[in-house]
């Protein structure tokens, strides 16, 4: 498993860069206490301010301190609330949570069919078809996206609710929304990536030992078809999350993209840092299983590995 | 090409001339495209047109309000002829804020991209010139940067930075340049494996002329398909950070500021939503469409 | 020779193009010919002839939507395969007719064992569970001269060299014991020892086992160590047919004895008596004799008429206007 | 070690007066292959382990070996095109290896490659005219008209015309593009050739013009060429003397004809038994070599060849056989051989 | 174009949905915004209120009702029965028995104490509304039912302090043993309506509180759910997702009205004002100051953002002041020849003024800078508009030239509140000792006739200085299901007590 050793270091090396960056890039940013500190503060109380959340020290020290803290599992605390941003987060990510996870179900459900009855019958109607509609998935923007279900299903149908949580019709429109583009890129990668595979001189022996088109496409060329498939789909993760940021303002979710959204307008740094984190450290982690689940499709990476 | 194939003294004029015919005969790869992506390309042009002369196009100024004749509807819907469009809610013409944002949207989008283009096309041809501990650590700092969501790393950016044009430039091109590294790091990576590149070595060739005239010549298509093909992301990027209400600050405006501001009005005044999305929709799928056949078309000249 | 009811395979006039941007290309132009069981028929041919895409037609591997066969029949066993329905071909291919290819670095699933690449095809055809078709392929393995077959059945192709993953596709074609085995430049990719061995193997099969091979190659050594017969195809016509042994000691058609002056073992002198040219694009063939531009023995004629295949004694076939006055033999005594 | 004594060959080598163009002593390239997780190299492929070779003007000297037998590396190491991990080659007298990059660069202008694949080695995206003159432009040569009259005349040389200049790669055929290859690296006027694989990638009638062309270049400008091929009939027909290669090390080398008259060394026997023949008379008894090629990275002890070796007996794995003469200028790495 | 389909549609899908998505007993409301904490005594600002009134009784109320209008100023008894100036220092006020919190705890005077004394503790985390109660001296608890406030001075206002929502009154037991933290996310207080549940972001549930004493409330379930954007509360009413929506723009009340199902409900609210920040040389000079006020055309604004239904001010006042009320005084004037000269007297060399606002915050705030930003670049000033998302920056101490626009106090009907806090605590106005010294002696006054004189100066200061100026008083719209009774009351107080809540009956 030296494999998925290496791997784990690459993240946890990757990670490490994201949170110093992070670090940097908020220290670089200004004097927090502007942010915290209610209007005319007098300077003595800034300086105490400052002292306290230990903005005086060098700045070595402040990193240093900032690492230990991570390891301790220490975050921070909100400059608005004053709570732990970890508990605030994670108060949060389960709504985020349910609507990223059924988004990328949703994603691979479709998307892979989708590229796969496309790329069987490349050119045809059918393939044109597909394309065109996940070219416009791919296009349109989601929060367009978002306020057109909105008018359509919500406000002129009357169907589904337009936006908060709930019973399940709550779900419908925002992982829908959330999930399109994604069901677009899956599709559209799977259609090429599949076309690749089924170009290879391998299929066309699997061919010629007669095996039927099912066995052919199901067993030869999805699995290898998958791998750059199963990559994007690490990345979808990122990119979902990221998205999930936009559609929770849309559709009034109470997520934790509307958190951050919120930490951004108030400059609630810890907040903001942590945020970043988690998703960073989210994507990295869903990109270690996508790894591992390639060298477990490919026997060639585990080998080019150890 | 056996048209000038009796090519006596006059040879340099000759070649210089033949080798325009050449460009010529790349032109004419366009002049074979389909209907719909001539209509793509068509639509692009008319857009930057449109945007780089809305100064002169647009009846009135960005910013000129009217507040007696506010959220007037487009003539098509009943609306008169003195704002064909419609004015917004601060009695603004809709047509000539469109100009403007548009010209907003376009430049930001462009600038966004060459600015990607520029740090990620440097940061891979570093990577995939330099040797292989340089290369794992520019991987491991790309890598990173895709760890983070684009959405998230903007508005962390904007956090940081506050909002204005030229952070949002900044920010739109370099939460792309990671793709533009990777796309060109791998190029570079293909292309240093070519045996041109040997060859040029084997004549003597200086690093310099092979990186210039032998790798740099080659990233140029994938860079273009690949920037054609951010520049929507890059769009609906701005139009979302706008959306959101950190992008673009009035009184400025951008496609998706006009959309943002356009959102408390769906339903009494739709069409001012309609409009700039009818507009971003058009540029995303144009720009789409033709990244998308460029990509084809350098595929095959590449498999071919 | 001429008993055709012996024959296990017959081509009779095949046509197959390729559909392009440029519009459908000529690949193959009415191609006949046929195997007897237990024969090995060359199939010789420089690039652009159109030899593998007579394989592909054979078993109807033409990449869908691109290549199609728009004339002619392949009758197998009196069955013609180009009106056959998929399914029938199905269940010829890999049973009745197996072929391999040149690329034995390729032509393998990376993700899937070797033994399992041997024994779907047996079981594809066969009524067997996985462990008899798991032991079958270990056969099979040993049968084609792999060391060690029962640990090699679960491994994966990259850990095999390029002759033993040939030797492996080999396996996986033979294991249903077909009646004919098309064989694509099957050692093309292969060093010259390694391509030794495997066409000691296919021979040494063939003698065993009786199945007929047409074994598609450019490489006139090759046809020289392991056809019987053999045909030369130049622009997707058979120019040339005849027993190996005359074809090569007395070729008749101009671009078969240019081939063998090209040959550097034959070079009399210290040049090459190459032909001159290069082999023509499908897309825009010669007029007439599609050799004639090549062709040191061109009258006015060739390009004119398009010679037919002409029965020319012993068998043999020929199609040259003028080979009645341009036959001379080959010497093919080595150069010292 | 196996070194093939330079002045034992250069005494025996009676009727050549001249120095050596090229001579090449103890050429040996390792690659890492396996990194660990800090990047280190944890094993590393031998791939050229100790060669000695010389070529003399006008001399083609033929390298045959299958793949992976280090020839290709050989060819790229002499050129400083790889930079060897040990060895010493001196051109014309001048020590290559104690080149600055940028002399290197000049001395390019007298040494020159031709590569296996005409459709990799030729930039697309350049004029046939720009490609045959880059060398010109590289070493400031020719310009303007002067440049122009020497690309058409190189274009000629090669069996092209002039009109050639202004076409692009991807109009050419193979053949074409092959000769291409050659006039570019002929532009800067070498003394030293190094033809690797020149013509496997063609087909057979293009292959014929091509050794033909080759042979005309040799005669016209007196080059020095190494031919690099895995083709036993091939390197035969076009080289004089011919070295065989396997697994990194040289262990025949003849003058063309003694080598397939009186193959001294099992491997060659081998390879050349296994080559498929067109010809008259009985086919020769065929060598079967057991197995494949040992791996680079841990090649066996003692003689190489001994894994596959059809004669191999249990000292073979002792010791490494030196070159020992087996005829006139014929030498052989193998301690069962007996001179013939 | 979307129209005709919309009711087609509309009919077709109107039984169907409105049963979906409410129960008659429970009513949800859409906000703009839901604040995650509960504090009454933190959570002041707009958002905060409905919530408060909601969750926690004061001891006085107002009744917004008498006037009809929702802006009514009387004062009656919550949970007070009664209360009776002692002296001119001390307010005494008699608890109504029996009243409880919803934990079960009696109500009692140590609760009342409590409530003020969290409040005045210096190191309490009550910066924000301390000041409102720093003039009272202490608070005694002669008996259980019994409480005297102390004041340091004599204070004309003080039973109209006791009905802020700051003064809702916290059970001390509770909070004591639970701290600040928790009782801010689990409040328990004495009013109609007890908490259940808070999701960030999403929603406030409440339940009734059956013990409350003015009876069981009228609404099971109370929820308040986060909607921000205004297109989506409309589209929430009209799916029947909720009954009634808050912070309707003038805009959208057609929009409201055409859906058939609702209708919009108004009161006039507080005055948006505009700030400027005095401490640069350029606003330093009060003509400049002048000039930008005389430039505003304030009918214009309200014609054209408010559908007229804003109202322009005769001068800083409200009518619910009463005695205190000056109908004399005119309205701001608009006069752009007289805001010229007096920019041009200022010596203005056209440095950039920013008028700095929240895109969201205030109703119509970013279109009435915009509009206010062109009226200025009439009259020849360089303004430009800057939104900021936060409004906690408003009053940071970044000395640059520029504007902010605000809403006054209006949260009690007197002018100490009205005009004094909103031009003391979040000016940006330098220098108005004088201003000030005048606040501060009417505050303490409690002739009437002297308060009201002292009055009419501190408006006449604030009309010369013109440390800003108010644009108009606003009204709150709100769409409300037509079965819901429901009345508005100024200054964002949501009220579902029996007798102003009640749904399907008459309407």
């Amino acid at each position: 498993m030296t494999f998925v050793l290496q791997r784990s270091i690459r993240a946890a090396l990757t990670l490490w860069i994201v949170v110093t960056v992070v670090f940097t890039a908020t220290r670089m940013s200004g004097d927090p206490t502007y942010h915290i500190l209610p209007p005319n503060t007098p300077e003595v109380k800034r300086e105490v301010l400052r002292h306290q959340l230990g903005l005086d020290r060098p700045l070595v020290t402040q990193y240093v301190d900032y690492l230990s803290g991570l390891a301790d599992g220490d975050f921070g605390h909100s400059f608005f609330s004053g709570r732990m941003v970890t508990e605030m987060y994670l108060e949060r990510l389960p709504a985020t949570l349910n609507l990223a996870l059924p988004s990328l179900l949703l994603a691979i459900l479709i998307g892979l069919p989708i590229g796969t009855i496309a790329a069987v019958k490349p050119n045809s109607p059918v393939d044109r078809g597909l394309m065109a509609l996940t070219f416009v998935g791919q296009a349109v923007p989601n929060f367009v996206l978002g306020i057109v279900f909105i008018l359509l299903f919500s406000l002129t149908l009357r169907l589904l609710p337009s936006g908060g949580t709930g019973s399940w019709p709550h779900y419908i429109l925002p992982v829908l929304t959330l999930g399109i583009a994604s069901i677009a890129s899956i599709s559209r990668l799977t259609r090429s990536s599949l076309l690749d595979v089924l170009g290879q001189d391998y299929i066309r022996f699997v061919r010629a030992k007669g095996l039927p088109p099912s066995k052919v496409i199901i067993k030869h060329a999805l699995r290898n078809a998958l791998l750059p498939v199963l990559t994007v789909i690490g990345l979808q993760v990122g990119t979902l999350i990221g998205g999930a940021v936009v559609v929770e303002v849309v559709f009034a979710w109470p997520g934790a993209g509307r958190l951050l959204v919120a930490a951004v307008m108030q400059r609630d740094f810890p907040m903001l840092q942590f945020g970043v984190l988690a998703v960073a450290a989210t994507v990295i982690i869903a990109n270690v299983f996508v790894d591992v689940g390639c060298g477990l499709l490919d026997p060639r990476i585990q080998a080019r590995a150890s | 090409m056996s048209v000038h194939g009796q090519l006596v003294p006059e040879g340099s004029r000759l070649i210089a001339l033949s080798k325009r015919m050449q460009s010529l005969l790349q032109w004419n790869h366009f002049r074979r495209m389909p209907a719909l992506i001539r209509m793509a390309a068509v639509t692009i042009v008319m857009l930057c047109l449109v945007a780089v002369l809305a100064p002169l196009l647009a009846p009135y100024g960005s910013g000129d309000q009217d507040l007696l004749v506010r959220l007037q509807p487009p003539v098509f819907l009943g609306g008169a002829w003195s704002h064909p469009l419609g004015t917004d809610h601060l009695g603004r013409d809709v047509l000539s804020r469109l100009l403007f944002a548009l010209r907003t949207t376009l430049i930001i989008a462009s600038l966004g991209v060459i600015v990607g283009v520029v740090t990620g096309g440097l940061a891979g041809l570093a990577s995939g010139l330099a040797g292989r501990r340089i290369d794992n650590m520019f991987m491991l700092l790309v890598d990173a940067q895709a760890s983070v969501p684009l959405t998230l790393l903007a508005l962390a950016a904007v956090a940081l930075t506050g909002s204005s044009p030229l952070v949002l430039i900044l920010i739109v091109g370099i939460s792309e340049y990671d793709k533009y590294a990777r796309v060109v790091r791998s190029q570079v990576l293909v292309i240093k494996s070519r045996t041109f590149v040997e060859s040029a070595r084997a004549l003597g060739a200086s690093p310099l002329r092979v990186a210039f005239r032998h790798v740099l010549p080659g990233l140029v298509s994938p860079l273009t398909v690949l920037a054609t093909i951010n520049f929507s992301s890059v769009v609906i990027l701005e139009s979302a950070l706008s959306f959101l209400g950190v992008g673009i600050q009035p009184p400025n405006t951008s496609l998706g500021a006009m959309l943002g501001e356009a959102r408390n009005y769906l339903i009494s005044n739709w069409c001012l939503a309609a409009i700039p999305t009818a507009f971003i929709v058009m540029i995303t799928m144009a720009v789409s469409l033709l990244g998308d056949w460029l990509r084809d078309l350098f595929d095959r000249r590449l498999s071919s | 020779m001429n008993d055709r009811r012996d024959a296990i395979l017959r081509v009779e006039e095949l046509h197959t193009q390729f559909l392009t941007s440029h519009g459908p290309v000529h690949a193959v132009n009415g191609v006949s010919f046929e195997i007897r069981p237990g024969e090995t028929l060359g199939l010789l041919g420089e690039s652009g002839s159109g030899k593998s895409t007579i394989g592909l037609s054979m078993l109807r591997l033409l990449p869908p939507g691109r290549g199609r066969i728009s004339g002619g029949r392949v009758l197998f066993g009196g069955e013609d395969l180009v009106t056959a329905s998929e399914k029938r071909m199905r269940r010829l291919r890999g049973r009745d007719i197996a072929m391999i290819f040149q690329e034995s670095l390729s032509a393998l699933n990376p993700v899937y064992t070797i033994g399992e690449q041997i024994a779907e095809v047996i079981r594809q055809h066969e009524r067997l569970d996985r462990r008899a078709a798991m032991k079958r392929a270990a056969e099979m393995l040993e049968m084609v001269g792999m060391p060690d077959p029962g640990r090699r059945l679960g491994e994966y192709p990259h850990e095999l060299s390029g002759g033993m993953r040939q030797r492996v596709v080999i396996a996986a074609a033979l294991a249903c014991q077909p009646k004919l085995l098309i064989g694509d430049e099957p050692t093309t990719a292969l060093d010259v020892t390694v391509q030794a061995q495997i066409l000691d193997l296919i021979a040494d099969i063939q003698h065993r086992t009786g199945m007929a091979v047409l074994f598609i190659t450019h490489d006139l050594g090759v046809v020289a160590e392991i056809a019987h017969r053999a045909i030369v195809l130049y622009a997707g016509r058979v120019v040339e047919e005849a027993d190996t042994q005359s074809l090569l000691a007395r070729p008749r058609m101009p671009y078969t004895q240019g081939l063998l002056r090209s040959l550097p073992q034959f070079a009399k002198g210290h040049r090459l008596a190459a032909i001159p040219g290069a082999v023509p694009n499908p897309r825009s063939l010669p007029t007439g004799c599609a050799f004639h531009p090549r062709c040191q023995e061109a009258k006015a004629d060739c390009a004119q008429t398009l010679p037919a295949l002409t029965e020319a004694g012993d068998g043999r076939r020929v199609r040259c206007l003028h080979w009645h006055n341009i036959a001379q033999d080959m010497d093919l005594r080595v150069r010292a | 070690m196996n070194v093939l004594r330079t002045n034992q060959l250069a005494a025996s080598e009676a009727t050549t007066p001249l120095p050596p163009l090229l001579e090449v002593a103890n050429l040996q390239k390792s690659f890492p292959v396996r990194h660990g997780l800090l990047g280190r190299p944890t094993a590393t492929l031998k791939a050229v382990a100790g060669v000695s070779l010389q070529v003399f003007p006008g001399e083609i000297v033929g390298l045959v070996g299958e793949s992976g037998s280090g020839k290709t590396t050989t060819g790229r190491c002499l050129l400083r095109l790889v930079e060897s991990s040990a060895g010493s080659i001196k051109f014309d007298g001048v020590d290559l290896m104690g080149l600055s990059a940028r002399e290197l660069r000049r001395f390019r202008r007298r040494m020159q490659i031709i590569f296996q694949d005409p459709y990799d080695s030729l930039n697309e995206r350049m004029t046939i005219g720009d490609l045959v003159g880059e060398a010109l432009t590289i070493h400031g040569l020719a310009v303007g008209a002067v440049r122009r009259d020497r690309i058409f005349e190189l274009l000629q040389q090669v069996g092209l015309g002039s009109e050639f200049a202004d076409r692009y790669p991807h109009t050419l055929s193979g053949g074409q593009r092959q000769r291409v290859g050659i006039a570019r690296a002929l532009a800067a006027g070498p003394q030293f050739l190094v033809a690797d694989e020149p013509v496997s990638a063609l087909d057979l009638s293009v292959q014929a013009q091509i050794l033909n062309l080759l042979l005309d270049i040799r005669d016209r400008l007196n080059v020095g060429m190494l031919f690099i091929s895995h083709d036993l009939s091939v390197v035969r027909f076009i080289a004089d003397r011919v070295l065989v290669m396997y697994l990194g090390k040289i262990v025949e080398s003849a003058p063309a004809a003694a080598l397939y008259e009186r193959a001294a060394h099992p491997y060659t026997q081998a390879l050349l038994s296994a080559a498929p023949f067109v010809g008259e008379g009985q086919p020769r008894q065929r060598i079967r070599l057991l197995g494949d090629l040992p791996s680079p990275v841990d090649p066996p002890t003692g003689c190489v060849f001994r894994t596959r070796c059809p004669s191999a007996t249990a000292e073979c794995s002792a010791n490494e056989p030196p070159m020992r003469p087996v005829g006139p200028n014929h030498f052989a790495a193998c301690i069962h051989l007996t001179a013939s | 174009m979307l129209r005709p389909i919309r009711f087609a549609m509309l009919a077709a899908g109107m039984c169907l949905a409105s049963v979906q998505f409410a129960v008659a007993e429970d009513l949800i409301v859409g906000m703009q915004e839901v604040r995650p904490l509960f504090d009454p005594a933190i959570e002041t600002g707009n958002t905060g209120i409905p919530l408060s009134n909601a969750i926690f009784d004061t001891l006085i109320r107002r009744d917004f009702q008498a006037d009809g209008k929702g802006t009514g100023g009387e004062l009656v008894p919550a949970l007070a029965e009664s209360w009776r100036r002692v002296d001119d220092h001390t307010l005494e006020v008699k608890l109504r028995a029996g009243s409880t919190f919803h934990n079960g705890d009696p109500l009692t005077s140590k609760d009342v104490k409590f409530t003020f004394d969290r409040i005045l503790d210096p190191k309490s985390q009550y910066g924000r509304s301390q000041f409102q109660y720093e003039n009272i001296a202490r608070v005694e608890t002669p008996d259980d039912l019994t409480v005297r406030i102390v004041t340091k001075k004599p204070d004309p206002t003080i039973e109209m302090m006791l009905t802020f929502p700051a003064s809702s009154i916290v059970p001390k037991d509770y909070f004591e043993k639970v701290g600040f933290d928790a009782f801010g996310q689990k409040p328990i207080g004495a009013g109609p309506y007890r908490f259940v549940q808070s999701i960030d972001d999403d929603r406030v549930i409440l339940e009734a509180f059956p013990q409350y004493w003015q009876g069981k409330p009228p609404a099971d379930k109370l929820v308040f759910r986060e909607i921000p954007d205004l297109s989506a509360r409309i589209t929430a009413l009209a799916n029947g997702e909720v009954g009634i929506i808050n912070n309707v723009t003038p805009d959208q009340i057609p929009a409201i009205e055409t859906l058939g199902c609702c209708d919009v409900r108004s009161v006039m609210a507080n005055s948006q004002v505009l700030n400027y920040r005095t401490s640069n040389p350029v606003m330093a000079d009060k003509r400049f100051r002048q000039g930008l006020n005389l430039a505003i055309d304030r009918e214009l604004l309200s014609k054209a953002l408010w559908n007229g239904k804003a109202e322009v001010l005769h001068s800083h006042q409200y009518a619910e002041w009463g005695d205190l009320y000056n109908a004399e005084r005119p309205k701001f004037a608009y006069d752009p020849e007289r805001a010229r000269e007096l920019i041009a007297q200022s010596g203005y060399k056209g440095e950039e003024i920013d008028f700095i606002t929240s895109p969201v915050y205030y109703t119509n705030g970013l279109a009435a800078a915009e509009a206010i930003v062109s009226m200025w670049q009439k009259i020849g000033v360089n303004a430009k508009v800057q939104v900021n998302e936060n409004f906690y920056e408003i009053s940071n101490d970044d000395p640059g030239i520029e504007v902010r626009n605000l809403s006054d106090w209006a949260d009690l009907p007197d002018p100490n509140v009205t005009i004094m806090w909103s031009w003391t605590t979040t000016a940006l106005w330098d220098g108005n000792e004088a201003f000030q010294e005048l606040g501060r002696k009417a505050a303490t006054t409690l002739d009437k006739k002297e308060r009201f004189s002292l009055y009419q100066k501190v408006l006449d200061n604030f009309e010369d200085q013109a440390p800003g100026t108010v644009l108009y008083r606003v009204p709150d719209f709100y769409g409300v299901r037509h079965d819901i009774k429901w009345q508005p009351y100024t200054n964002y107080v949501m009220d579902f007590r029996p007798g102003n809540f009640a749904v399907g009956a008459g309407q």
